[in-house]
């Protein structure tokens, strides 16, 4: 049916993950942060997806794998918001550089 | 004679003894040590005697083992070892004697009859010993006898000065000798006496092996005989007590370096060189201290120098092939310059000091130590008749008789010296008019006149066992049966023994001239020729020069170490620990605390990694 | 006694002490320092039963332990990987086990000047001698770095804790450095233990000896030398060897005397032991080829050490560094490959163990009195304390190898030696036999004669109890200097397998 | 899938895992309905007898051959059970130093939570030691990640635990991105997920393209996973979140998510990348590809350990200190890893064991004396020697234990790693060199402990009162470091005896 090559999912997923790591590296505000691994964890969907259509030796678990990404994706990002939270009601900012009192 | 060992062991229990219980004993000690040495006396007569009639007689015991080879321990009776015997053991029985009046009311007494047991023995050991290593052994425990002797009045800077420098300067010598010995063990395989001089003779040591051997072993004599250039710690020595001086520098330690070329004659002999080198030394010696001699004001330093100069005396017989000359003179010189010392110490007893310019017109006051002190002045100065004379003349013949021309003529000019120094001690002590600080001086304890009485006569009869007028006895039976030690008397032109006999007389003229009739001024030399007097009475600056050259580099190489440790060693270590603390802390300054950057972090590795993988082209190697 | 258990009681008996130690009361300071010494005599006394019935002419094989203890991974039934807890003996350890033990129970003598903390004190005191004994009497690698390791520890703390000024400096650098050298020591002992599968000596000597065994990996003839040389590392830190050498001078000055006893008298004679056992042991071949390199580092040893206490102000530092100019005679005798040298070299770590013992023993006296020990301000010191200035000058005469102590039958060995191989080598370093008369004899005169510098009125010289450490030490000097061959003839045997292995 | 293959299924391979879940829903619901002012210790108590229960049932299960249920995607072999018994173990420990956990400003009302997640935590550590499929894997990887998040923050109040939980989840969700994103590649080539379904078609996977994904996705998996191991490049969290995190959740931190790291590691590389030719034709063709990217993981280990040693030297917080010094024995750990040698499993297991014990021990010693003020710095343990001998003894054993001083735990389990690196051919040499050297610079700071606590005078001589839970703690920690330190024996004949070699784990 599609002939779209199995390389542009992938190359797509790659871009979306790059895109994802560079915007968790480089935001400042901790939402974006948080996010930006969202969008990680979902090119790893797309490639899971992919193939499990379009891979070598085609199955369904790919995409069972992806369900499982997704729900944990979700429990992730809670748990990371509810951090967030506890940490603003302390610090008043969910700007990420000043989260620094510990270092070297 | 199957017993001889126990002649050492006499003085070391006066030594244990002495060390454990003297402290209770006070002054009794002395009879203590009197009654041992005397006993180590009394029995190597008897040895001596018995070597008379019996050939050498040698035992050993393995002492210690190396792989296959055993190095053993004994002592052996030949004539020189029974000869020796009775000297060390004699003088050092007067000392004894002389000591318990000397050093009266010391309070620490015992410790010096402690000292004096332990040198006694270790000087016995010495001259029995049938092997280098032996005689290494006691060699080493005869100076470090001498260097607690020497440091004996211990509170006094100078004589810590003194002990320290005997110790060193001879230990200098000893290194030779021990370099020497261990040379000529991995040449012959064996340290003993006996076997060393068989592979010598069968030729199995190279020749320039001979001479080294020969030359480093002659370093050790140099150092203990005090022969120059090592000779600088025999004059500072007269620190001690004056019985020590006689015991050690007139007849046993200084004598032992005489000995030991003595003992190994054979050896020397094999080599003309070394022969060569211990006559030069012998003579250079004789006639520099000599020189040195006449201008001393110290009246034990006179005496010391005297020594210095006899002893390159005997080094001259032996190195012009006079075996029985050097031994000769060495027992001579042993009685005659016992006495001096003796006498002399009864003197600085009488006047409590040491400056001959202090004293004068002692002759009325020291009834019985006066003419003893000439007699033993007569005696080194070659008088005729004194026994002096006869083995001076045995030297000069051997020299002459050897070829060796030059040295023949310094040694008469080193004769004429001492007697002209001898004598000027002798008149500048006694003659003239008594100071006015000397009134209540009065002649020593009988305890003390007894021994110097006892080696006047022999400083007097000694002489007469070898002449060439009755007979030369001594001569014949100590080379009896070795022919390697060369004839018992050596025949010389007559005019030498005139010579000899001139030459003393005229340095004693001299002297009377001098400081006897007082017609030439006593600083004649000072005023005519100031530099050569700084000269000699510096000593030729020899103690300087060490200080300036030896003991700087000494300093320069520590210091240099010491710079090197510092900075060198300290430095790399410094160094090591830098780059570690320094990457500590370049990691904390990385780890900023910024929640990104270690994001960042992880995945800059990754890239690293990936990169590296795809550069090395991963996998497919 | 069984004597199965002869071995392990002798090299664990300390432990009892131990024990004991930690049930007493923290301050009951006479009971402890009883109990500490107490300790120490066990060992003593069953080393000198072990000596006497070897030089009965018994066999030491029977004292020989062995017990199945850790194996790694499955191939136990090949025999491979396995750790047995396997001690045994042989003249040269007989010997410092000997040692080992008088001198520490000398020690535990010379601790009547510890001031504080008895109880650690002496409990560190008792670990540390089990280390040393374990050391000596351990027959495979693994079991001696453990033993090994085990010294380590008690003196950091023994240092760090009962040192003067700078303890916590010295013991960091004396951890640092012997943490080092028995780093390096523990890569090879594993290399060994991991490519031939076994770390039993002997085993590992025969595996060395023939051509390519079959072991679970290869040791290739590079790989040996390799492993020789940081054997040298690893036991040139312990010696000292020069450059290895700045820490244990801060240790010589800063620990308290009684441990500079154990330590130069016994810790540092580990290098020497490492180097003879294993070295020589294990890697014959190789260790000839480096003969030269260890008689040329014997004689800077010997040579530097002597130049820089020549300079030293403080005494302590004086015999610090005697103490590697001494150990530079023990590298002479190695370096001299045949019987006379290393014959020699073993007399010098015994020689020098009692030595050293008995000169900063007599340190600690009159540290004890007067709180210095920088030479200038003791002088005279005669004068006060007669006794204890004869034997610190019988210590001196005996360390500069005057005849009749031991240190000259050793010293004359070790050169005797070297002059066989190479003379001119021999000659140079026969400058530091001049060289260390005169530092000892500065540094004792310098102390004990002359004017004194100070008041000696009211200061007592030697006190009973101090009498007994300096006797014995003076007279085993004495007797191995007289009749060395009371230790030359326990050696024998070892000494004709070493020659075996070296190949004449 | 209908009821009886439902009810076929052995479950009882299972029953640790059961009875954990089973605690921890018990305690989440007891928390829940329980009163405000009921003292919640007691359910620290129910949850460590939940585990000693657990325990109990794996030992019963330890004679069981390898199984797996639930289509292959829970495997019950010997691996599994080995590191099992540490994770329950570490965790019983653990939760020992949690009951008597008392930070000042007082946790009384989430103090349920705060057990029960260590429950669930490991439980996702149980999981992924015995998973037999990418799936579960992941899932108890997240279960384990996302619950030490929420036990990294449970100091609501306390800034530097907000602070620690944040950083810990970003970093921890980027590592978790990546580990997934390499993973995915890894069933893009197999078509499956399940671990043992690869081994096959990886074997004969014969195309280049693809082995080099596969290098591609060792690499991603490697480096997401190194952020459990707290390996280089991954560790720098580590410090912060220790120094953060309340000290319980440190040692969970350190010992027991580690340990389950390094299950998880090396299940998945033995599995997948030791199958897998290293290239097509020739001589590559029969290295695995695993042993052709040894120098990488050789590469990470050496900097893990330089790292961790040499920035632990400047550190005065105790707990940042342990920090890099679990970095560093992440590294030596490594080692085994990258020799995979003989005795890989042997070394991994009985480190880990002795670092569990040794560690443990160490952060119970560490809670005291930091205790209810956060006062971290090492001046705190100054003269504990002279207030508490024994603490200080016993601390000194651990420290002791981590430098690997014999007599220890820590020195055979270096030991073993250190033969694994020489016996391989060719020989780690600079690994080991490397490793050797970096042990000797944590003298340097292991000793400075000891200094503090031997020789230092102490600030206040005020009486320390030990709770009973460290109590217990301490005396196990410390009996165990000295008994396989000097009997190792007893853990290695262990190991052999019942899991034969772990050659069960790729059939």
């Amino acid at each position: 049916m599609s002939s779209v090559p199995i390389s542009a999912y992938l190359t797509l997923a790659l871009i979306l993950f790059c895109i994802g790591l560079y915007g968790a590296l480089t935001k400042r505000n901790m939402v974006i942060v948080l996010i930006s691994i969202e969008l990680m964890l979902n090119s790893v969907n797309i490639n899971l997806v992919a193939f499990s259509k379009f891979g070598m030796v085609p199955s369904i678990t790919g995409q069972v794998f992806s369900l499982f990404t997704i729900a944990i994706a979700a429990a992730e990002a809670a748990v990371g918001l509810a951090i967030l939270i506890a940490l603003y009601r302390n610090r008043k900012t969910v700007n990420i550089d000043e989260m620094n009192t510990m270092k070297h | 004679m199957e017993n001889a060992w126990i002649i050492p062991l006499f003085p070391l229990l006066s030594f244990l003894f002495l060390l454990l219980f003297g402290k209770r004993l006070k002054e009794t000690s002395a009879y203590i040590g009197m009654l041992f040495t005397l006993l180590s006396f009394i029995y190597s007569l008897v040895v001596l005697f018995d070597r008379f009639s019996n050939p050498t007689y040698k035992a050993e015991a393995t002492w210690l083992t190396i792989g296959d080879v055993q190095l053993t321990a004994g002592f052996e009776i030949n004539q020189l070892n029974a000869l020796m015997l009775v000297i060390v053991s004699l003088v050092s029985f007067l000392v004894h004697t002389y000591s318990k009046g000397y050093m009266h009311g010391d309070d620490r007494f015992h410790v010096f009859y402690a000292y004096l047991g332990l040198f006694t023995f270790a000087m016995l050991g010495l001259v029995i010993s049938p092997n280098l290593l032996q005689t290494y052994i006691f060699w080493e425990l005869v100076g470090a006898g001498s260097f607690l002797l020497i440091g004996f009045y211990f509170y006094k800077e100078e004589a810590k000065a003194a002990a320290k420098k005997a110790f060193i300067m001879t230990r200098i010598g000893d290194v030779g000798l021990l370099i020497g010995m261990i040379l000529l063990f991995w040449q012959v395989g064996s340290f003993e006496y006996d076997e060393i001089f068989q592979a010598v003779e069968a030729g199995s040591v190279s020749a320039g092996m001979v001479t080294l051997t020969a030359i480093l072993i002659f370093v050790g004599a140099v150092g203990k005989s005090g022969q120059f250039p090592l000779h600088t710690w025999l004059p500072d020595a007269m620190e001690g007590p004056t019985p020590v001086s006689a015991l050690i520098h007139a007849a046993t330690m200084v004598a032992a370096g005489v000995y030991l070329v003595a003992a190994l004659f054979p050896l020397f002999t094999a080599s003309e060189t070394a022969l060569m080198v211990v006559a030069i030394i012998g003579a250079v010696t004789a006639i520099f201290a000599a020189s040195i001699g006449l201008v001393q004001k110290d009246i034990k330093r006179v005496l010391a120098y005297s020594t210095v100069s006899q002893l390159g005396y005997m080094m001259l017989a032996l190195g012009s092939a006079g075996y029985v000359a050097g031994v000769f003179h060495l027992m001579t010189h042993a009685f005659f310059k016992a006495l001096l010392f003796l006498a002399a110490g009864s003197v600085i007893h009488a006047v409590h000091t040491q400056n001959i310019e202090e004293m004068g017109g002692l002759w009325k006051k020291l009834r019985i130590t006066g003419p003893l002190f000439l007699i033993g002045t007569l005696a080194i100065s070659g008088v005729p008749l004194f026994s002096g004379f006869f083995s001076k003349d045995e030297i000069l013949i051997a020299a002459w008789a050897h070829g060796n021309t030059v040295l023949f003529w310094l040694a008469v000019i080193a004769a004429f010296f001492t007697a002209f120094y001898m004598f000027r001690l002798f008149f500048m002590v006694f003659s003239g008019n008594a100071r006015s600080e000397m009134k209540n001086v009065h002649e020593s304890p009988s305890v003390m006149t007894f021994p110097m009485i006892v080696l006047g006569i022999l400083a007097v009869v000694a002489g007469y066992v070898n002449t060439p007028w009755f007979g030369t006895f001594l001569g014949d039976w100590l080379v009896d049966g070795n022919e390697a030690l060369g004839h018992g008397h050596i025949e010389g032109p007559a005019w030498i023994m005139i010579v000899a006999t001139v030459v003393s007389l005229l340095g004693i003229f001299l002297a009377w001239m001098m400081y006897g009739k007082r017609s030439i001024s006593r600083d004649w030399l000072s005023s005519r020729m100031p530099i050569v007097y700084g000269i000699l009475y510096n000593k030729y600056y020899i103690d300087e020069f060490y200080q300036l050259s030896v003991v700087n580099a000494t300093k320069f190489f520590s210091y240099l170490f010491h710079y090197i440790e510092k900075f060198l060693v300290e430095g790399i270590v410094k160094g090591i620990t830098g780059v570690v603390q320094g990457l500590g802390r370049i990691g904390s300054k990385i780890q900023s605390g910024q929640i990104q950057g270690y994001g960042a972090m992880a995945f800059v590795g990754l890239a690293l990694l990936l990169v590296i993988f795809a550069i090395t082209g991963g996998y497919l190697k | 006694m069984n004597e199965a258990y002869f071995l392990s009681i002798l090299v664990f008996s300390p432990l009892l002490g131990i024990i004991i130690l930690a049930l007493l009361p923290k301050n009951s300071e006479t009971l402890i320092k009883f109990i500490g010494f107490l300790a120490t005599v066990p060992t003593l006394v069953l080393s000198l039963i072990a000596f006497f019935q070897y030089r009965g002419g018994a066999d030491l094989n029977r004292y020989d332990v062995k017990a199945d203890w850790i194996h790694f991974g499955d191939f136990a039934e090949m025999g491979l990987f396995k750790i047995d807890y396997e001690l045994g003996l042989n003249g040269l350890s007989l010997v410092l086990i000997v040692l080992t033990a008088i001198v520490s129970s000398l020690a535990a003598i010379a601790s009547v000047h510890i001031k504080s903390e008895w109880k650690g004190y002496f409990m560190l005191f008792l670990l540390l001698e089990i280390g040393m004994l374990g050391v000596f009497a351990a027959e495979n690698l693994i079991l001696f770095f453990i033993f090994f390791e085990i010294t380590m520890i008690p003196m950091f703390f023994l240092i760090g804790k009962w040192g003067y000024f700078e303890k916590e400096k010295a013991a960091y650098s004396y951890l640092i450095y012997n943490g080092l050298g028995s780093a390096v020591l523990l890569i090879v002992i594993v290399i060994l233990f991991a490519r031939a599968g076994t770390s039993n000596i002997e085993a590992l000597a025969q595996l060395m000896a023939v051509e390519n065994p079959n072991t679970p990996a290869p040791i290739s003839e590079s790989l040996k030398f390799g492993l020789l040389i940081s054997l040298l590392i690893a036991f040139g830190v312990k010696l000292p060897i020069f450059p290895l050498h700045t820490w244990m001078l801060r240790v010589h000055v800063q620990a308290p005397p009684s441990i500079v006893m154990i330590h130069s008298g016994i810790l540092l004679k580990i290098g020497a032991f490492g180097l003879i056992r294993f070295g020589m042991g294990i890697f014959p071949e190789q260790f000839q080829s480096l003969a030269g390199l260890l008689a040329v580092l014997g004689v800077i040893n010997l040579l530097y050490g002597a130049f820089l206490a020549w300079i030293q102000k403080d005494f302590k530092m004086v015999l610090a560094y005697s103490s590697i100019s001494h150990m530079g005679i023990v590298l002479i005798g190695l370096g001299a490959m045949n019987e006379a040298g290393i014959q020699g070299a073993i007399f010098q770590v015994v020689s020098h163990g009692l030595i050293s013992a008995l000169l900063f023993f007599l340190v600690g006296i009159f540290y004890e009195r007067f709180h210095t020990s920088t030479i200038s301000s003791l002088g005279g010191m005669a004068k006060g304390m007669p006794i204890t200035a004869g034997f610190l000058l019988a210590g001196a005469l005996a360390s500069l190898g005057l005849p009749g102590m031991s240190g000259f039958v050793s010293e004359f060995m070790a050169f005797l030696g070297l002059f066989g191989e190479m003379p001119v080598l021999a000659a140079i370093g026969c400058i530091g036999i001049i060289m260390t008369a005169v530092y000892l004899l500065r540094a004792v005169l310098g102390m004990t004669y002359g004017k004194a510098h100070r008041e000696f009125a009211g200061i007592t010289d030697m006190k009973s109890v101090e009498y007994v450490p300096v006797l014995v030490l003076t007279a085993l000097i004495v007797l191995i200097g007289v009749y060395p061959s009371v230790l030359s003839e326990t050696l024998q045997a070892t000494l004709e397998t070493i020659m075996l292995g070296l190949g004449g | 899938m209908d009821l009886e293959t439902l009810l076929s299924y052995d479950w009882g391979v299972m029953a640790p895992e059961f009875i954990i879940l089973g605690v921890a829903t018990i305690l989440s619901i007891v928390d829940l309905f329980a009163p405000k002012h009921f003292n919640r210790r007691i359910l620290g108590w129910i949850g460590l007898a939940g585990i000693l229960a657990a325990l109990a049932s794996l030992f019963n299960l330890a004679g069981l051959e390898a199984t797996s249920i639930l289509y292959e995607t829970f495997r019950l072999d010997s691996f599994a059970k080995a590191f099992k018994i540490l994770l329950l173990i570490g965790s019983a420990l653990v939760m020992l130093i949690a009951i008597s956990y008392e930070p000042k400003e007082g946790m009384q009302e989430y103090k349920g939570e705060f057990y029960y997640l260590f429950l669930t935590g490991l439980l996702g550590a149980m999981m992924m030691s015995s998973s037999g499929d990418l799936i579960t894997l992941f899932v108890g990887l997240e279960l384990l990640t996302i619950s030490s998040w929420i036990l990294a923050g449970i100091r609501k109040k306390h800034l530097p635990s907000n602070e620690s939980a944040m950083k810990y989840v970003v970093n921890g969700g980027i590592s978790t991105a990546i580990t997934l994103f390499g993973m995915s590649y890894v069933y893009g080539i197999t078509g499956t997920t399940n671990l043992m379904e690869m081994g096959p078609t990886l074997a004969q996977l014969a195309n280049s393209q693809y082995l080099y994904i596969l290098a591609l996705s060792f690499f991603m998996i490697f480096i997401g996973l190194s952020f459990k191991l707290a390996t280089a490049p991954f560790h720098m969290w580590a410090p912060d979140v220790y120094q953060g995190a309340a000290t319980p959740v440190t040692a969970f931190l350190s010992v027991v998510s580690k340990t389950a790291g390094f299950a998880l590691l090396v299940r998945i590389i033995i599995v997948v990348y030791l199958s897998t030719p290293a290239g097509t034709s020739g001589l590559s063709a029969m290295t695995p590809l695993l042993v052709s990217l040894q120098d990488y993981i050789a590469f990470l280990a050496g900097a893990t350990m330089i790292i961790g040693n040499v920035v632990a030297l400047r550190q005065r917080n105790i707990k940042r200190l342990f920090a890099y010094s679990s970095i560093a024995h992440a590294g030596y750990l490594l080692v085994a890893v990258t020799a995979l040698s003989a005795f890989m499993f042997d070394a991994l297991w009985f480190y880990l064991g002795a670092y569990l014990f040794m560690n443990v021990g160490a952060f119970a010693v560490i809670q005291i004396m930091t205790g209810s003020s956060d006062r971290e710095d090492i001046g705190e343990f100054a003269g504990l020697y002279k207030r508490s001998p024994i603490l200080a003894v016993s601390m000194a054993v651990f420290i002791l234990s981590l430098a690997g001083i014999p007599g220890t735990a820590g020195f055979i389990g270096k030991l073993n790693i250190f033969m694994g690196a020489l016996i391989t051919e060719p020989a780690h040499y600079v690994l080991a060199a490397v490793m050797i050297a970096t042990t000797v610079v944590s003298y340097f700071y292991y000793f400075g402990i000891l200094t503090q606590m031997f020789f230092r005078p102490a600030a206040s001589m005020e009486k320390i009162n030990i709770p009973i839970g460290l109590v217990i703690a301490i005396i196990i920690s410390v009996a165990a470091t000295i008994l396989f330190g000097i009997l190792p024996n007893i853990g290695f004949d262990f190991l052999h005896t019942n899991f034969n070699g772990f050659v069960d784990l790729l059939q």
